[in-house]
């Protein structure tokens, strides 16, 4: 049943990231690109418990620190690139809707 | 029971703010935001996984996340922005590599332990799947990052029958996986994910090869999908929701977003994967075949061409890829700041695609301090274009091809493009002769009413500048 | 963990309801209602095994066979009153973009 | 097991099949496709749930699946298109209905029962919720059907102290339904159980009885929502994940559609739903109060009418919910099919909210066959309302209030209008000095270009045919 009810969960996410991405401007492809990838990061759950496992050998808990250690890595990387990233189109004035602070030179 | 319910009430929270993060990252006003927010769903479920009653000893997995955290830092802190492409493609592949080793951790736990998982053929095949697209992904994006670094020749590399040779590796992998999920001999099963396993590594590193440097960014937004895939199956080998869930969602979004930038260039999925596109630019590039264009280069010298700056009303800069070789962001600020002094109106036209990354211009000119509002999306320019004084084209090449609107024969035909060869007169920075990404030859260098200024584009405009300001002091 | 699970589909499908209805045409408001009125009417399923349940009583029993009445003719009911709606549109010409086959008069 | 998973792959296809249906309807070409997909998710979950192990006697399914079968297509087949506002109503009635009996059932087989439920508390309280927000949508649901059905006045029922007799209703409903989550007395359960369904039941009838009959559509849609939530929360009774995944689907997108609906009236839902809109109607309508509208009212007679409309080039006609009133939408296509003959180019301006329903117009109009090229959008007709010869408007009013654009004080400000006060002529048919649904006065009867042509649509419209045949002839 468990198993039933992933696939179902499975199902949706796939239709909801489907919704999500629509429309998405140019410039924005690259930083939503490396935000996802950050997300995708998320494999480090599994890593955890892989490393941590309870029953675990000698093996599972090298894997998993191993894992532990690039999943961080795609983790704090990718969200520190992708704000660093959209960080650079906001600095200078405020993007179309926003009010423009900077005077057009 | 009460703490698996506060451990997967905490998961899904994150897989809420998964799904508010990546809608907001859409959208330029919310996109910082909406990293932040997606970011925060990360730690509620790291922190989360922490105190899960099977995790014991948090010696190892304390290690690994300083380390993580430390080398994630450094290196996105360091890396220069122009250098971000391949950033991602490497932090791809290491999340693909870690959801290939959680793969195998549960392969080995299995192994040792005494029970056996309740579906033991999809327990198997779930555990193959996590293991062969997340080697696919670490090898792809690893190629894919030194291809953009320059440590490997960003042509396609292109050989006799390695269509055959990728179809055999694809058919072995198949087989071997086949045999891990029917096996029910521990020797035979172990074989098989040796096998698998690296025929999987081998596979992701054969398949891009044949892909030019160009098009590595539509590669990593793919691989960045089945990073996603892998980190979902990885959530179907240890039965974790927040996995499955966060995995699906990039695994969609990734493919969507994959097409949205294969149709900026007007290309389908499939031909930027297998056509070894940009393989055969240079010898086309040289030749005349039929329907070539006509007409003659006319060269401009520095001073000929602040002659014609000197005196316009309204400019616009057309950066390309060749800004971007050049580095020379810095320099078409300042000239756009002397000419905006000097009476002109400056305007910046940014093709989706100039550059080889979506917002390549977009970065190098707000690093640059270009303000925001001088920069004009392709369709803003287009209907101004006519009464634009002086087009300056920065080693742009491609996105200002008229034949991609005229020419139904050219492989780019129907690809939208900046209409550089309105403008009254257009100055065409760069170095020679070399073709754009498309390998095609650009009949706007042929116009009447374009020059060109050859050089690296970094010199050639601090010539320029160097006229200008002798000029104005 | 079933429950919980059955929360992560509430969850996911509440988001993609939200990410589903938008920019709908105002003349379709009506159909809309009435179409997702129909889907609504999946409570049927859950009439069926009320009514039906192996270990109910006649208490269950009427209520459950009540219920599906009751549901059946929203579900029924629903689909054939949009499926009429939507079929106006669709008799003079063609919507939009598709090809209009009626001369303007 | 086996049975199990083939049941609820069937669940999962069937909810594919919803999101797949819900999104094809939203779009014009795709609507009718969408709907038979979503039915036949219905069909196999329904197919699929007949085949439960815990479904032994299929005696009184079938008794009840045929019965509903048969009542639910004569009722569908039989309705006008001019009522189908109402059936909707019905029909979401029903289900509502449909959920409370399946918390009900639930109720009593866990009371029969010796088995209690794992999570006692929870189960009653999804319980409640079921009957509570089923039996709301049950009343609320039959109210609105009778508003609109006209066996009861559409007039908002206020009376002193409304509020606070919904306020102890409410509170009521609450305690009810909180005894009956705590409590461990069975006889106490029980006696909860009647309490707060009965209390929620009357809660339906008094929450929508303050809400006027043209409203009744945004309330519907509301209630459309509501329903979907029922059938979400049976699903966590029963622990069903298809009710889960269809109800919540309908539950979000009602409230969506609902908040659309509301801006395109420029009011927001809480307006709608508790501020008596319209009942103070007829008393504003008669007096004059400050910033009121000058000029005259200058009455027209059929045959004035004809010369007009005889002369007219560019025609645009405007219905709105007089047209439903008077049933004159089989005599206003003969009009605009003479006048074409006549050399007239003929359109109708829908606008989003004319009549009482989103899409009246559309299907009044698309029952009396005229064609679909003819009806111009809000949008559409605007821009060109300045080179109209001649305006009609059939039983229109709010929707071509000026006041609505240029008055900051009049309730409707903000809504968009049909500018057919910028048309060379106007001619409006009423019955005489009736206000619109928001009760105000509109100035554009007293513009100079105005002319009224007073009587019920259809036999005014019938005069003024009746001219224009005897010349024709
Ligand atoms: N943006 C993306 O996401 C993306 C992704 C994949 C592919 N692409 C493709 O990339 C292309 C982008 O077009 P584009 O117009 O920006 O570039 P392009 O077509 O690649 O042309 C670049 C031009 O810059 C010149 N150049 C190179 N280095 C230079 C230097 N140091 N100084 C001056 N000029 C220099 C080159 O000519 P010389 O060699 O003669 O100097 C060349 O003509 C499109 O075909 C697009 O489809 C884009
Ligand atoms: N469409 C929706 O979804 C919806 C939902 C809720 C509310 N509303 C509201 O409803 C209003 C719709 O505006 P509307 O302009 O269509 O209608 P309206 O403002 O309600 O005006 C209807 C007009 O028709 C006239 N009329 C009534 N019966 C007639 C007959 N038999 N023959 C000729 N004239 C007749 C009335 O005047 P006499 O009495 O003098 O004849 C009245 O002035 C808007 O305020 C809108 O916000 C719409």
């Amino acid at each position: 049943m468990e198993l039933i009810l992933l696939f179902f969960i499975f199902t949706l996410a796939g239709f909801l990231g489907f919704e999500l991405i629509a429309k998405v401007p140019s410039q924005l492809h690259t930083p939503l690109m490396s935000g996802s990838n950050a997300i995708s990061g998320i494999t480090i759950v599994g890593a955890i418990i892989a490393a941590g496992a309870d029953d675990g050998s000698w093996v599972t808990t090298v894997l998993g620190t191993a894992a532990v250690t690039l999943a961080m890595i795609n983790v704090v990387g990718g969200y520190i690139v992708t704000d660093r990233m959209l960080g650079m189109f906001k600095k200078k004035g405020a993007p179309d809707s926003a009010p423009k602070k900077e005077p057009a030179s | 029971m009460n703490r698996a319910v506060l451990i997967n009430s905490a998961y899904i929270i994150a897989s809420i703010l998964f799904v508010i993060g990546l809608k907001m990252l859409g959208r330029q006003p919310t996109a910082r935001r909406g990293n932040l927010i997606s970011a925060g769903g990360m730690l509620i479920a790291v922190v989360a996984t922490l105190v899960d009653r099977h995790v014991v000893s948090y010696t190892w997995i304390t290690a690994g996340l300083v380390a993580g955290t430390v080398i994630g830092m450094t290196c996105a802190r360091a890396v220069k922005m122009t250098a971000m492409p391949e950033m991602v493609a490497l932090l791809n592949g290491f999340g693909g590599l870690a959801s290939l080793l959680v793969g195998a951790a549960e392969f080995f736990r299995i192994r040792s332990g005494e029970v056996l998982p309740e579906d033991q053929a999809f327990t198997a095949t779930v555990i193959a799947l996590t293991i062969l697209i997340g080697g696919i992904t670490f090898t792809g994006s690893v190629y894919a990052f030194c291809k953009l670094a320059e440590w490997l020749p960003g042509k396609p590399v292109l050989f006799r029958g390695q269509h055959l040779v990728n179809g055999f590796l694809v058919a072995g992998t198949v087989a071997a996986a086949l045999g891990f999920v029917v096996t029910h001999d521990a020797r035979v099963a172990l074989t098989a994910f040796g096998v698998f396993t690296g025929l999987g590594l081998v596979l992701g590193w054969t398949l891009v090869m044949p892909i030019g440097g160009g098009d590595m960014p539509v590669v990593i937004s793919m691989l960045n999908s089945l990073s996603g895939v892998a980190a979902c199956a990885a959530g179907f080998v240890i039965r974790n929701n927040v996995l499955v869930v966060a995995g699906c969602l990039v695994g969609a979004s990734g493919i969507i977003l994959t097409v949205i930038m294969c149709k900026a260039m007007n290309r389908s999925l499939a031909n930027v994967l297998f056509s070894g596109f940009g393989a055969v630019a240079p010898a086309r590039a040289g030749d005349t075949p039929a329907g070539s264009v006509e007409g003659e280069l006319k060269p401009l010298s520095a001073e000929d061409a602040f002659a014609v700056l000197e005196a316009a009303r309204q400019v616009v800069i057309i950066p390309g890829y060749g800004m971007a070789v050049a580095q020379a962001q810095h320099v078409v600020q300042e000239l756009a700041e002397i000419l905006g002094q000097n009476g002109a109106e400056v305007r910046f036209a940014i093709h989706p695609v100039a550059g080889r990354m979506p917002g390549h211009m977009n970065v190098l000119l707000a690093e640059a301090n270009v303000p925001y509002e001088q920069l004009v999306e392709m369709d803003g320019i287009n209907p101004m274009m006519s009464i634009m004084d002086v087009a300056i084209v920065v080693g742009a090449n491609d996105v200002v091809n008229p034949a991609a609107s005229r020419d139904k024969l050219s492989p780019i035909y129907g690809m939208p493009i900046i209409n550089a060869h309105e403008a009254r007169t257009v100055i065409c920075l760069k170095r020679g002769k070399g073709a754009g990404f498309s390998g095609l030859e650009n009949q706007l260098f042929l116009l009447p009413n374009t020059r060109m200024l050859y050089g690296d584009a970094k010199s050639s405009l601090q010539a320029v500048i160097a006229e200008l300001k002798s000029l104005s002091l």
